[in-house]
């Protein structure tokens, strides 16, 4: 694009980096990551979201609207990996560098968009189910273990994934999954209310998974007002200041931790790389952790925690 | 005339839960006919024509038109059959014109479209018979004075092809000068065998238009017969089922202070200059055409409308006072238009009564429904409301009889000044002559000031103690009721000059 | 037109010029030029389209709390229709078809008819699940079976009249859970069609997607100001009682407002179902309070009677603007929501202002 | 009470049984059992407090879109106040205060005050940042200028009343986005206070927290059936002008109304802010139609003037039903938003159709 377009008020080349939502402590952390790697390599990060969470239209919107502008580069955590390829595509006709991060999109990584950064939603699934699995284990083999699945919103593809790959494990192992067609919704209130109207459920249930932030909180509140915080073992998703109380506490047992701080650094950090013309690599797996009260104190762990 | 009736109705009944509107009506229309309905307020009058037109359907009893049963679903189908109807409470839609509100439902088309030119020309002509051809017919409806809208509505039930023409008080809100070109109107659809049936509380009409009458009392006919053989009196009788002898009474009484006082007043449109005089326990009538400004006077006196120059003074306060100041000053209003400013419709007849003065009728900020109930029954007795108990919806009674709830209102609340607009609109002569009685007993007796607007002149003249004239805006001089006749005060609303003895 | 009426008109935009001028100074170039201009009108489209069914559903007087659901449905409809390889024209026709059929739905529960609506449903949604074997013959045979049903109950026809607030109130749930239903919890994805995914593209002069805005804008407001039926559903609008009185076959009117705006909120999920290149049930949340936001902004009275197409598009254009200056200033999204709010208010303040004032 | 009007009494709490008595057959005894009815009045106790005030705000003619956005703005206040360590009754004063501070503005952009209303947030919201130095001050000194400010600007009182459709749409986007704001786009967490959480726990006779719904539509319930204010909201829904004639001062009442109507939103807040333990900006989303839709199911009507707390409250409880009952019936979500519209549309079907047979 148009240089004198593409520099900010600073100066400094403008990159708009792109989340799928604005009000969940993930994007915060991908925010400062961001915001760290900007700093590093002299770019200007504008941080914009849909205004309503996980909303693919207002996403499609963004992009357009910053290509329109000529930023010099875009990341974006695309919500849905066919919907955002077309303004991708076009982005990068007008020369406009695209990381992706987080989410994945259709095409392939260096020739359809610079980079892919990311954590494989579908194995840190499967991380959750072997652990849920090896947590039942112990227990005495007469009796069929029961778990159960709270889902996020239909039509999120990163949660799904991470269910696709829990439900997979957990049934290759013998464990019986007495639900997993309810879907909590956006907020944690909404999760709240519907774990507690699974009560009967999940006081059969010896364990309990959540594939994301705010089902996680919204089961644990749960949880602790229907007295069931250690009856079950209860593993979920990312962290926020509760969830880490929660597995600090012992009401968690395991929490699988992506590294959104580490997403938002090497995402701005490609895209400079590209902007400047430097080569970038195309495929980056910023992997995922499984926490628990064990290893929550070595440093790599807390560092994820913080 | 010995001709087979056109539309012949026996044993007609309607009930209203509880409510037996119509216990047996019946009725015989000939063609070529003008047809008085006569009765009491909630006789039965309006819903005998609302089954005929297609709005109720009868429980019992048998309609013929032309020979042939006659029950029409909808009024599109009594339409159809060449009946038009001009309704008690107007049907318009605001947010249309003229023109589109004349046609509405039978437009002229140019295929899917509406043939502009032509409504036009359609609408000019409708309007010129009803002597307004020089109303635009693009104008809304709803920026329209209640007269023009009334001769609207009245221009759509002349300007289609009828056999069968209703009015249902077609000219509460006529000025004497637009009646009698539709009464004209009407005897020459009527020569033209054209059965119309003429429903008014305003006897003159009747006598001067009508050929043969029919008498409701009580949702059932009490008598019928040629208008020729009978006369004010015995249709009086018939109707109230008494005679009323004195129908305006006035008892002696010296007026005593000022309590109501305008200099110069203006409000934003209307009123330009209003100054005038009222006593305690005095009767002041205002005379005026339509549009003259009397209830933009009103209103600006109780602060519903802006005063934007003069000087008002109630009692002891001076200035422009907001209505709820208003009555806490002994000041009370009656609305000219009931249906949107002076009765919630959906709410009892005491709710209605006590709206006021709720405050006053509390304990600790609490009411209690029943016994606001109880205590307003005596008022709705005093001016013989129709109705089922206190608790009643006013919407549910006769359009009268709501009029009479919303004077209840002020009977009961006790004020010591009284603006009335209009306060006999579509009341029966018998409860006329209980109105007039109650304000010649609040003024004369116990010293309440009155202020009434009226366009009937012979109920000013009767009532009144002075009378003042409005015109386009200004008032002139008041003058004692004994130097006033209807011919001066004609020409003293036309012209705005006065003349005679007293000018 | 008289002077009154004409400023009536005028003020929508006014307010559009307003707005439009505040973003243009405070962030200059890149608010005010041509690409984004033409971004804005394409991301007007959808809305727009949809807010144009929604005036003439709000000038008769009713409401559609559902149009949001209606277009994730359709859209749903659409790309299973592409998805089973069923060819452009045909998803085309599913997916505008579908807002035809809740128009129907709607009409008919708010006009009384619930009785009918239920033998049909009945009837069709049996033939449809017997049938299912036929294959893609399931559908057509099925909307035939009920269309029968529903021509040959008339006399069914209980009189039980519902606010169009409850009826679209519980359709906004029910929409979009059948649009989930429809994707087994999933988006619908197909074989990417160029000329569906042409409609929304810029480049051109204009993209087609606001060519088909302006059209559907066009027919919808003249058939509003000059054609018999517009008339009349003004009348309703404006009051009920009186149409009726005059002969107006009210609830066959009403029936046509619903068909007709939903039909447009068809037109707009095909435009939805282009920009997106998917079938998402999630999509359009929050449209039945945008549109409303627009027509009442362009001048409409929820009271019904009241309310002009170009107003709404105005109306709809002030929020585009808004939301899309807010992102060229580079505002937090918290403060774009505050001022967007306050920008409606706004906008409709000084409307009132300049109507007391004169 | 005539047999008519106990009958229409009645409608609400026959839509209740027969909805309970079909979850209670066909999802047998975990849905009848003691502690999911508590679960069941537990998770009315938030919607059914705010649909309270919504029945305030209904019954005098208006309407509140904003009351989703008002809650999650509460509770971020309440929760901002506990995580500064504020102590628990200054939250709860804080949560309930924002709430009528919300019904304030609310109530005097609906009755004309606009430009008072500037004034006022120009004055408190100018005091509150030069005194933002003084840290837990700020606040108070922020509202008692503005309180100055407007009391002494009466003569500012353009007459400019907007349609409340409007205001609270505009506030729908602003609260929300101030709650957003309130937590720079995050959640507030506070230290777990016992007192605050135990409102909203089963285990005792009822959770305090439907005790507190209770009181509240008690209160509620009697003043607008016997107060002297009360009887003048319902005057004022049941037609304007007459009240307006009859010496109601309208604006006052209107604010009045507002202010109960957003302060029950404040308590509805608090128990929110008890059962999530955390202020979150994004929660309570939609409660703007749930609340409507609680009050027209129990026989309000949106023009105005009609209305019962009682009947909202059994109107909530059908929803509640609905919700837990497809869930205990194992059902998917896409199934029971389906059903529960279908059940919104047959409450309110069922009550007209009794009503027409009578
Ligand atoms: N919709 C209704 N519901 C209940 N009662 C009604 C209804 N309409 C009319 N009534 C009752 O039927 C009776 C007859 O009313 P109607 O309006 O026919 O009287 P009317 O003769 O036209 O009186 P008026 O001269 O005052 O217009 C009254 O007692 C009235 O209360
Ligand atoms: N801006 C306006 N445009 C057109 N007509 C108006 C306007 N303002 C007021 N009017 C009408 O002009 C008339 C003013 O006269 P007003 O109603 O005071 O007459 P009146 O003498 O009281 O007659 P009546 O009470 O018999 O109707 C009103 O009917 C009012 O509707
Ligand atoms: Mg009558
Ligand atoms: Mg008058």
């Amino acid at each position: 694009g148009d240089p004198s377009a593409a520099a900010g008020a600073s100066g400094k080349p403008r990159v708009a980096v792109i989340p799928k939502g604005t009000t969940h402590v993930f994007w915060k952390a991908v925010e400062a990551g961001a915001r760290v790697g900007a700093e590093s390599t002299g770019l200007e990060v504008v941080w914009k979201g849909p205004l309503k969470e996980d909303d693919r239209n207002q996403q499609i919107q963004l992009v357009q609207q910053f290509v329109s502008e000529g930023v010099a580069g875009i990341a974006l955590a695309p919500l849905d990996h066919v919907a955002l390829a077309p303004v991708v595509a076009s982005a990068r006709q007008k020369g406009i560098p695209v990381v992706i991060f987080d989410s994945a999109l259709d095409g392939t990584p260096g020739k359809d968009f610079d980079c892919f950064v990311a954590t494989d939603n579908r194995k840190s699934g499967e991380m959750a189910g072997h652990y849920l699995v090896k947590l039942l284990g112990d227990a005495p083999a007469d009796k069929v273990r029961k778990v159960v699945l709270l889902r996020y919103q239909a039509g999120s593809a990163s949660t799904t994934e991470r269910e696709a790959g829990f439900l997979d494990v957990v049934r290759a192992a013998g464990l019986e999954v007495t639900v997993d067609n309810r879907h909590a919704g956006a907020s944690i209130g909404e999760a709240k209310s519907e774990a507690l109207k699974l009560v009967d459920e999940l006081r059969a249930a010896d364990g309990v998974f959540c594939p994301n932030e705010s089902v996680t909180a919204g089961m644990l509140l749960a949880l602790e007002q229907l007295q069931l915080v250690g009856k079950l073992k209860f593993v979920g998703f990312d962290s926020s200041p509760q969830l880490v109380k929660g597995l600090k506490d012992g009401s968690i047992d395991g929490l699988i931790l992506q590294d959104p701080r580490r997403m938002g650094d090497l995402s701005v950090q490609q895209l400079a790389a590209r902007i400047a013309g430097k080569p970038v690599e195309t495929v980056i797996d910023t992997g995922a952790a499984l926490v628990t009260k064990a290893n929550m104190h070595e440093p790599k762990i807390a560092r994820l925690l913080e | 005339m010995t001709a087979a009736p056109l539309l012949s109705v026996s044993g007609l009944c309607k009930r209203f839960g509880p409510t037996l509107a119509l216990a047996g009506v019946d009725l015989q229309v000939r063609a070529g006919e003008v047809h008085a309905l006569v009765g009491e307020n909630g006789a039965g009058k309006s819903t005998l024509l609302k089954v005929l037109a297609g709005v109720h359907t009868a429980d019992d009893g048998e309609v013929l038109l032309d020979g042939l049963p006659f029950a029409p679903a909808d009024p599109a189908a009594a339409r159809d059959a060449g009946l038009a109807i001009i309704h008690q409470e107007l049907a318009l839609a605001p947010h249309l014109t003229v023109a589109e509100n004349l046609f509405l439902g039978r437009e002229p088309r140019r295929g899917p479209f509406v043939d502009r030119r032509r409504l036009r020309e359609l609408a000019t002509a409708a309007l010129a018979q009803v002597g307004r051809g020089q109303l635009d017919p693009d104008t809304a409806v709803g920026a329209l004075p209640p007269a023009d809208r009334q001769l609207v509505e009245i221009a759509r039930a002349l300007s289609g092809d009828v056999r069968l023409l209703i009015l249902d008080e077609p000219t509460s809100s006529l000025a004497r000068a637009d009646v009698e070109p539709l009464l004209q109107r009407l005897r020459e659809l009527a020569a033209r065998g054209v059965a119309v049936v003429y429903v008014s509380h305003v006897f003159e009409e009747l006598f001067a238009v009508a050929d043969r009458f029919t008498v409701l009392r009580d949702g059932a006919t009490v008598t019928s017969g040629a208008i020729a053989d009978t006369d004010h009196d015995r249709l009086v009788a018939a109707m109230v089922g008494r005679s009323v002898t004195d129908l305006y009474p006035r008892s002696r009484a010296t007026p005593g202070a000022v309590v109501l006082e305008l200099e110069d007043v203006a409000g934003v449109r209307l009123p330009r200059r209003a100054t005038l005089q009222l006593r305690a326990g005095e009767v002041l009538g205002i005379a005026g055409l339509i549009g003259a400004g009397r209830t933009e006077l009103l209103r600006a006196v109780f602060g519903l409308d802006p005063v934007v120059a003069g000087r008002v003074r109630v009692a002891a306060f001076e200035g422009a006072a907001p209505p709820a100041a208003r009555w806490r000053q002994g000041v009370g209003m009656l609305s000219e238009d009931r249906k949107a400013e002076g009765l919630m419709l959906a709410r009892s007849s005491a709710e209605n009564v006590w709206l006021p003065v709720l405050a006053q009728k509390a304990r600790g900020g609490f009411v209690a429904p029943r016994r606001l109930e109880q205590d307003a029954m005596p008022w709705l007795q005093r001016l013989a409301v129709r109705c089922a108990g206190g608790s009643q919806a006013v919407g549910e009674l006769s359009g009268g009889n709501q009029q009479k709830v919303a004077l209840a209102r002020l009977l009961a609340t006790g004020c010591e000044v009284l603006l009335l607009d209009e306060p006999t609109r579509g009341v029966d002569v018998g409860a006329k002559a209980e109105i007039y009685a109650a304000i010649d007993e609040l003024a004369h007796r116990h010293g309440t000031a009155v202020l009434v607007v009226s366009s009937y002149l012979p109920e000013l003249l009767g009532i009144a103690d002075r009378i003042a004239v409005v015109c386009r805006g200004e008032v002139l001089p008041a003058r004692p009721v004994g130097e006033c006749d209807e011919h001066a005060l004609l020409a003293a609303m036309t012209t705005g000059a006065l003349t005679g003895e007293g000018a | 037109m008289n002077p009154a009426r004409l400023l009536r008109a005028m003020g929508p935009s006014l307010g559009l010029f307003v707005t439009w001028l505040l973003f243009a100074v405070l962030a200059g170039g890149k608010f005010t030029s041509w690409s984004n201009t033409e971004l804005m009108l394409l991301q007007t489209a959808v809305v727009g389209t949809a807010a144009v069914g929604a005036t003439w559903i709000i000038v008769s007087g009713g409401i559609d709390l559902s149009v949001g659901s209606n277009i994730a449905l359709c859209t749903m409809a659409g790309a299973g229709v592409l998805q089973a390889g069923g060819g452009l024209w045909l998803a085309l026709v599913a997916t505008i078809a579908t807002g035809t059929l809740v128009g129907w739905l709607i009409g008919a529960l708010v006009v009384g008819a619930l009785p009918r609506v239920l033998v049909t449903l009945g009837c069709g949604g049996g033939v449809f699940l017997v049938a299912h074997g036929l294959g893609a013959w399931a559908w057509p045979l099925g909307v035939l079976a009920g269309a029968v049903a529903w021509l040959s109950s008339r006399r069914l026809s209980w009189k039980l009249p519902l606010s169009p607030f409850i009826v679209t109130l519980g359709l906004w749930g029910t929409l979009r859970g059948l649009a989930k239903g429809l994707g087994d919890n999933q988006p619908i994805y197909f074989e990417r069609n160029d000329t569906l995914a042409g409609l929304m593209v810029t480049g051109g002069v204009l993209p087609a997607g606001v060519w088909i805005l302006l059209a559907v804008a066009a027919i919808a407001a003249v058939l509003l100001r000059r054609s018999v039926f517009g008339r009349r559903v003004v009348a309703i609008g404006s009051s009920r009682q009186t149409a009726r009185l005059c002969g107006v076959d009210v609830p066959r009117t009403e029936m046509g407002v619903y068909l007709l705006g939903c039909t447009c909120a068809g037109i707009a999920a095909v435009l939805q179902l282009s920009y997106l290149s998917m079938g998402d049930s999630t999509t359009a949340q929050g449209y039945e309070l945008k549109t409303i936001a627009a027509a009442v902004i362009g001048g409409a009275s929820l009271a019904g009677g009241e309310g002009s197409i170009g107003g709404t598009l105005l109306g709809a254009l002030i929020m585009t603007v808004v939301d899309n200056g807010c992102t060229k200033l580079g505002l937090d999204n918290w403060v774009q929501e505050v001022v967007t709010g306050g920008i409606i208010v706004g906008a409709v303040a000084l409307d009132r202002l300049r109507l007391a004032r004169r």
